[in-house]
């Protein structure tokens, strides 16, 4: 549908531009594989940020130049990374410290859907057949401080991505607090969803055409 | 004296037996025992419970351990990477079971199991299907699953350097799932590119004391499996 | 941009509150934080609960807090060393609390706390004592009991280096409970003999990772606490 | 009574050398503070020993030269030690790994009673106003494979230290594998306490005098 009326919102990289400006000074940040990914270099020059990534490495760096790949080298996505100065590597088990102790102060994470109590679905779809992997999605979820989604305001035929319940199998339960989609920001508190910002072009009656929870100005 | 070093992946894996729970480090091809794994295909052992992040990519290294029906169950965080063929196939056929864990209650389950700690309440999965049957609990007004520790028969490893004692360093993000699965595991068997005389890792810097580890086996030259898998290669070759 | 670098004692212990629970590193004097205890002396806080393996020795550090009253309460493994006096009089006065607790029960309760670990059940104290009153279950057919996690408002650790990141690395058997306390509490502070550059420390050689340091205090010749002792000397002098 | 029989058995030295003895090449060893930490330098020559001490070091040395002592390497009797090439240190959480665990092979310690079913009391006499320390004993006893008590058969005042039941505050229960006394080695199994060997002049019916426990032969 929102092909059919033209109102395109955000791009992708605009979506995560979003994000960026919202990761202060100094945080440390797990971006999920991905959309996530691209915040990474958006974040406003000026402040000082360290990505953690799950499988062993605080302080990751950009992707290495083509040549100096290292498969020993890589992030959760199994993707060649560097290592910044100041970095430090370490076992699964103290990695997951850092998460499940909330140590790590924002993720961002891509989402199938988004409830309006919080709770996250973005790991299996619960299709008979289908191969479940979760990999450190619920630990994430269940650790990191901030959890921020970024995705699509609407799946691909058209569905809200922000529902009132999820029909998925979750993630965790009561755990975003924020969602970056193409239409709008909107926020995930105890008295519901309330939209931060929306996207050129995007009215509030419009946005709420699009999303099946119930938004709060 | 003390000397772990084992003169041939054959001997390291010899004692391997049918039915045996195997940890094998590792998170995509960072840190996997290839080698060790395909001593382990010759030795011939089946009816396997191996533990491990992923369940391995093309045909080589793990994904050709279950590719010979050699593992009757796998416990782990992630079966579906890139090149990942043969255990979905296998899944879907209703011929492995799968035992998936969150990443890090996995990474805590087998630190648990080496530490002597039965089980733990951890806050993820809370309100999952992952946490369906598990008992759960209030601590401080949150609600917690309990999780149960890991062992295992033997443990794989991929580390970069060892000396006689069984003492072990890292390289990078190949460090992972080794240093936890050293610990939880009856014997754990290393392959490191480098054997190094007594005194020559920094006491300071050692990531696996040599207590965890039973033998060392040196492959100066491990394979490099994105390229094996590019080559379209199979075990055994 | 990050640094951690605090400029004075007096900086880094200036919001310590009255009645917070407070991690000392340290066992016995080594890995003892002694300049960042007497600046927490001189600031004042008081009905302080200290979670540190010992009660400190003669009148300085830990033994000087202790004996100005500032304590409430030791959560700790051995209240009775070698020139402890301080402690064991006031204990026997009834004027400070005790909760005494098996010393890899201390250490895997604060590494819970860092871990996000609520609770976790051992095989430690089972049928002692030091289990009354505590929860027990058996898994397979073992007795366990069950422990809760120790968190801390504020953790005072001594290492040996950090960078500006608040990545550290320790000196030897000073290491003890530094790295775990490190984790479990909200503030970190750490005393450091060196002050290095980002890149400094070897990334693989890391013990604590930055993110578990809050404030870094540089001293560049922390007092040897034997020798104090020997010369009878009290803080503050 | 040992006094007036008139009879010794093993000086301390003996006993920490049947204690020696008894320790496998490649084990990896736990001494307690005092009595036990003789047996380090007791170990049949050819034989390789690594020793942990729980504050955070395997591969304990023998003690520094004096004037080089180092107040941070120090054992868990907070007495100044070395480290051995093949050492390596950690934190206190990894090293009640190797205890709790089951890692350690053998770990030797002192005892105040010891009880016929391996009941060990060893850390408090739970007299009214001492100070109760239990330090890592407890830790101990529960998670080493094998302990080893080494102590004189008998109290100061003539007591069996070897009891039908211990009435000080228990250390562990079921945990002493073996009892190395002045007057002999005494194996404590499921079918009660057997005795492996005496000190020269000492007959079995002497030694049950001397114990309160029920010994077999």
């Amino acid at each position: 549908m929102v092909e059919k009326t033209g109102v395109k919102g955000w791009s992708t990289d605009e979506m995560a531009q979003k994000v960026a400006f919202d990761i202060p000074d100094g945080a440390y940040v797990n971006l999920g594989i991905g959309i996530p990914e691209l915040v990474a270099g958006l974040v406003p020059e000026g402040r000082e940020v360290i990505y953690h990534t799950e499988n062993g490495l605080l302080g990751m760096g950009n992707s290495p130049e083509k040549g100096k790949e290292d498969p020993e080298l890589i992030n959760a996505g199994k993707k060649a990374v560097t290592a910044i100065p100041g970095a430090s590597y370490f076992h699964h088990a103290d990695s997951f410290t850092m998460i499940r102790g909330k140590h790590i102060d924002v993720c961002v994470l891509g989402a199938l859907q988004v409830a309006e109590n919080g709770d996250l679905a973005n790991w299996s779809t619960g299709e008979a057949g289908a191969i479940p992997a979760v990999g450190g999605a619920m630990d994430l979820v269940a650790g990191v401080k901030t959890i921020y989604v970024i995705t699509r305001h609407t799946t691909k035929t058209g569905e809200s991505k922000i529902v009132k319940q999820c029909s998925y199998p979750l993630t965790g339960k009561g755990v975003v607090n924020r969602i970056y989609t193409n239409l709008a920001i909107i926020d995930i508190t105890k008295e519901g969803l309330f939209v931060k910002e929306m996207a050129p072009g995007v009215s509030f009656s419009y946005l709420q055409t699009q999303t099946e929870a119930l938004l709060n100005q | 004296m003390i000397n772990k070093l084992v003169s041939s992946a054959k001997e390291a894996v010899s004692d391997i037996f049918d039915g045996a729970t195997i940890m094998i480090s590792g998170f995509g091809e960072a840190g996997s025992p290839i080698e060790l794994i395909h001593a382990l295909i010759d030795q011939g052992a089946k009816e396997l419970t191996i533990v491990s992040n992923n369940t391995g990519s093309g045909e080589v290294g793990l994904a050709a351990l279950i590719a010979h029906k050699r593992v009757n169950k796998m416990i782990c965080s992630f079966p579906r990477t890139a090149n990942s063929t043969v255990f979905p196939e296998l899944y879907q056929k209703g011929e492995i079971e799968l035992e998936l864990v969150p990443q890090g209650t996995l990474a805590e389950r087998i630190r648990a199991g080496g530490a002597g700690i039965p089980a733990f309440f951890t806050p993820t999965s809370v309100g999952t299907p992952l946490a369906q049957g598990k008992e759960s609990r209030e601590f401080d007004n949150t609600t917690y699953v309990m999780e149960k520790a890991i062992k295992a028969d033997f443990a794989f490893v991929k580390a970069k350097s060892a000396d006689r004692y069984g003492n072990l360093i890292y390289n990078k993000t190949a460090r992972n799932f080794g240093p936890i699965m050293c610990t939880a595991a009856k014997t754990t068997i290393v392959q490191v590119q480098n054997f190094v005389e007594l005194g020559d890792l920094d006491p300071e810097c050692i990531v696996t004391p040599g207590i965890f580890v039973q033998r060392v086996m040196l492959v100066e030259n491990p394979a490099d499996e994105s390229r094996l898998i590019a080559e379209n290669r199979r075990y055994p070759w």
